[in-house]
């Protein structure tokens, strides 16, 4: 069972990191936005994995917790940022 | 060991549509159809790791484990709340900023 | 009454999360949940209080066909991701349609679970008006009048 | 498309019901999860910064789902003001008592002096007020930083 969670685990990184390339390469600022909040998500899920690791859930459920929620605190407030920064800047143009 | 099945299932499946979403957002041909691979099949496989990690903690039945199991289904129903409402947003910031969409019409010979 | 729902529900909350029951954390667990009642009680519940019983117990015997859906809309988008010649598959379009639902909260709920299935993202509500991003035109088409508006009506409206 | 386009940037951004609805029904566990986190700092992960960022979190959260003064509504400047102060008070407070009660600074034995309860379960405590304060501190800089920075100072529009 150790092995299985270790093998999901290493999956999930490599996952992540096929999402970093949408952070890096996405054409505009909400695509890496996007790909930031897919790569949380699958976080949460890690973090879970390796409280099984080290046999310590209870702990690790906590954090995985805080980063959720801090997960969709920053995506909502990125989003919003960007909404509030673009709109100055259409009326600076108008 | 049914137990263990049962979480060994539902951890493969929603590796299963993480990698799904993940191809997803890699293939698709702009932001709109993106987040429907990001919003949809990430929140459907969060939910389905982490219900089978909670089935699997289930292993050794205490107060402290059943607990803890909650305490993962509510992470569960906060991925469950939280993960639309974030796609919404991101969505209409799009919109409003004004990201053009891709359409058939346009992209068609 | 809110109040004391309110302070209900987060002390069901606070012992499931301190899994402690001995004096100390419990009588902050109560300090904590008093807190919360006094300052958040807006929050969490408004409106009629029978509202509050039959909206839960709606809810819950709601999500389990919302579940079912949700894995059928998952395998619909799995078919487009994985399949070669993609870009033929869809036809993105924005699509607008109204909904009787009357409570803002079962508008929400409407909107979530859209956002969840097959092929749709819900990205507006104005008054009782859905702003839906469809992936597919057959996506589009099934909204208007769909099963899942009448589940919603009958889970936190009925009755009215 | 162009016209749905027109229509939607017209509307006031950031006022939409989803947002609304979903944020206030995670606010009161959000809060209730911060005070958890400072209250059990001695068994599980976190203590009292962790706990105030969730705390402070929550009122961010709802400065973002709905407006400013909604925010400020729900946890007036003054009572910010008042309870970092008082947060920073009693980190200083239990420390300088300590050192006054003839042991070192943060020294939490030394209490036992005041109240007998036994130096061991004073430690426990000692460290359980200190975070209370620090969390207290956290919590109310926090908030108080995203006003200012989003409002320009103003405290009446912004974000």
């Amino acid at each position: 069972m150790e092995q299985f969670f270790l093998a999901i685990g290493i999956a999930l990184m490599l996952l992540m990191f096929l999402s970093l390339y949408r952070v890096l390469a996405g054409p505009t600022i909400l695509d890496r936005m996007l790909g930031g909040n897919v790569i949380g998500t699958k976080t949460t899920a890690l973090l879970l994995l390796i409280g099984l690791l080290y046999d310590n859930v209870g702990m690790f459920v906590d954090i995985a917790i805080a980063y959720a929620m801090l997960n969709f605190i920053a995506t909502l407030g990125s989003a919003k940022y960007f909404l509030h920064r673009k709109s100055i800047h259409l009326e600076d143009h108008q | 060991m049914i137990l263990n099945i049962v979480s060994i299932v539902l951890i493969c499946a929603g590796l299963f549509f993480f990698a799904v979403g993940t191809l997803g957002i890699l293939r698709f041909p702009d932001f709109y159809t993106r987040v429907q691979a990001a919003g949809k099949c990430d929140s459907l496989a969060a939910v389905l790791v982490l219900v089978g990690i909670a089935v699997y903690n289930l292993g050794d039945l205490s107060l402290a484990t059943v607990l803890v199991s909650i305490k993962i289904l509510f992470i569960a129903a906060f991925v469950f709340i939280s993960s639309p409402t974030a796609t919404h947003a991101i969505t209409d910031a799009a919109l409003l900023i004004g990201v053009k969409p891709w359409t058939k019409e346009k992209n068609t010979p | 009454m809110a109040k004391v729902v309110t302070f209900l529900v987060m002390f069901a909350f606070w012992v499931v999360m301190s899994g402690m029951f001995d004096a100390f954390h419990l009588s902050f667990g109560v300090v904590s949940c008093l807190l919360i009642a006094h300052f958040s009680h807006s929050l969490l519940l408004y409106g009629d209080p029978k509202s509050w019983g039959r909206g839960f117990f709606g809810i819950l015997f709601y999500l389990p066909w919302l579940f079912w859906e949700i894995l059928i809309s998952n395998l619909q988008v799995t078919y487009i991701v994985l399949h070669p010649r993609m870009l033929d598959l869809i036809d993105p379009q924005l699509v607008r349609f109204k909904t009787s639902l009357k409570r803002p909260i079962s508008k929400v709920t409407l909107a979530q679970s859209i956002t969840l299935t097959p092929g749709t993202v819900t990205v507006d509500i104005e008054e009782d008006e859905l702003l839906v991003y469809a992936l597919t035109a057959s996506g589009a088409q099934s909204l208007a009048g769909s099963a899942m508006e009448r589940r919603i009506a009958a889970a936190l409206e009925g009755g009215k | 498309m162009k016209q749905r386009l027109e229509r939607a940037t017209g509307q006031h951004p950031g006022d939409s019901p989803i947002i609304k609805t979903s944020v206030r029904l995670l606010v009161p566990f959000v809060q209730l999860f911060g005070l958890y986190v400072i209250v059990h700092g001695h068994y599980s992960p976190g203590g009292g910064f962790q706990g105030g960022v969730a705390l402070g979190a929550s009122f961010i959260l709802l400065a973002l789902a709905y407006d400013l003064k909604t925010s400020i509504r729900h946890f007036s400047e003054g009572a910010n003001a008042v309870l970092a102060n008082t947060g920073a008070l009693i980190y200083t407070g239990v420390a300088a008592l300590c050192a006054v009660m003839g042991g070192l600074f943060l020294d939490y034995s030394a209490l036992d002096k005041l109240i007998p309860l036994g130096p061991i379960e004073w430690r426990s405590f000692g460290i359980f007020l200190v975070e209370v304060g620090v969390g207290l501190a956290v919590m109310s800089i926090m908030v108080s930083l995203f006003w200012d920075i989003s409002s320009g100072g103003e405290m009446d529009e912004g974000l």
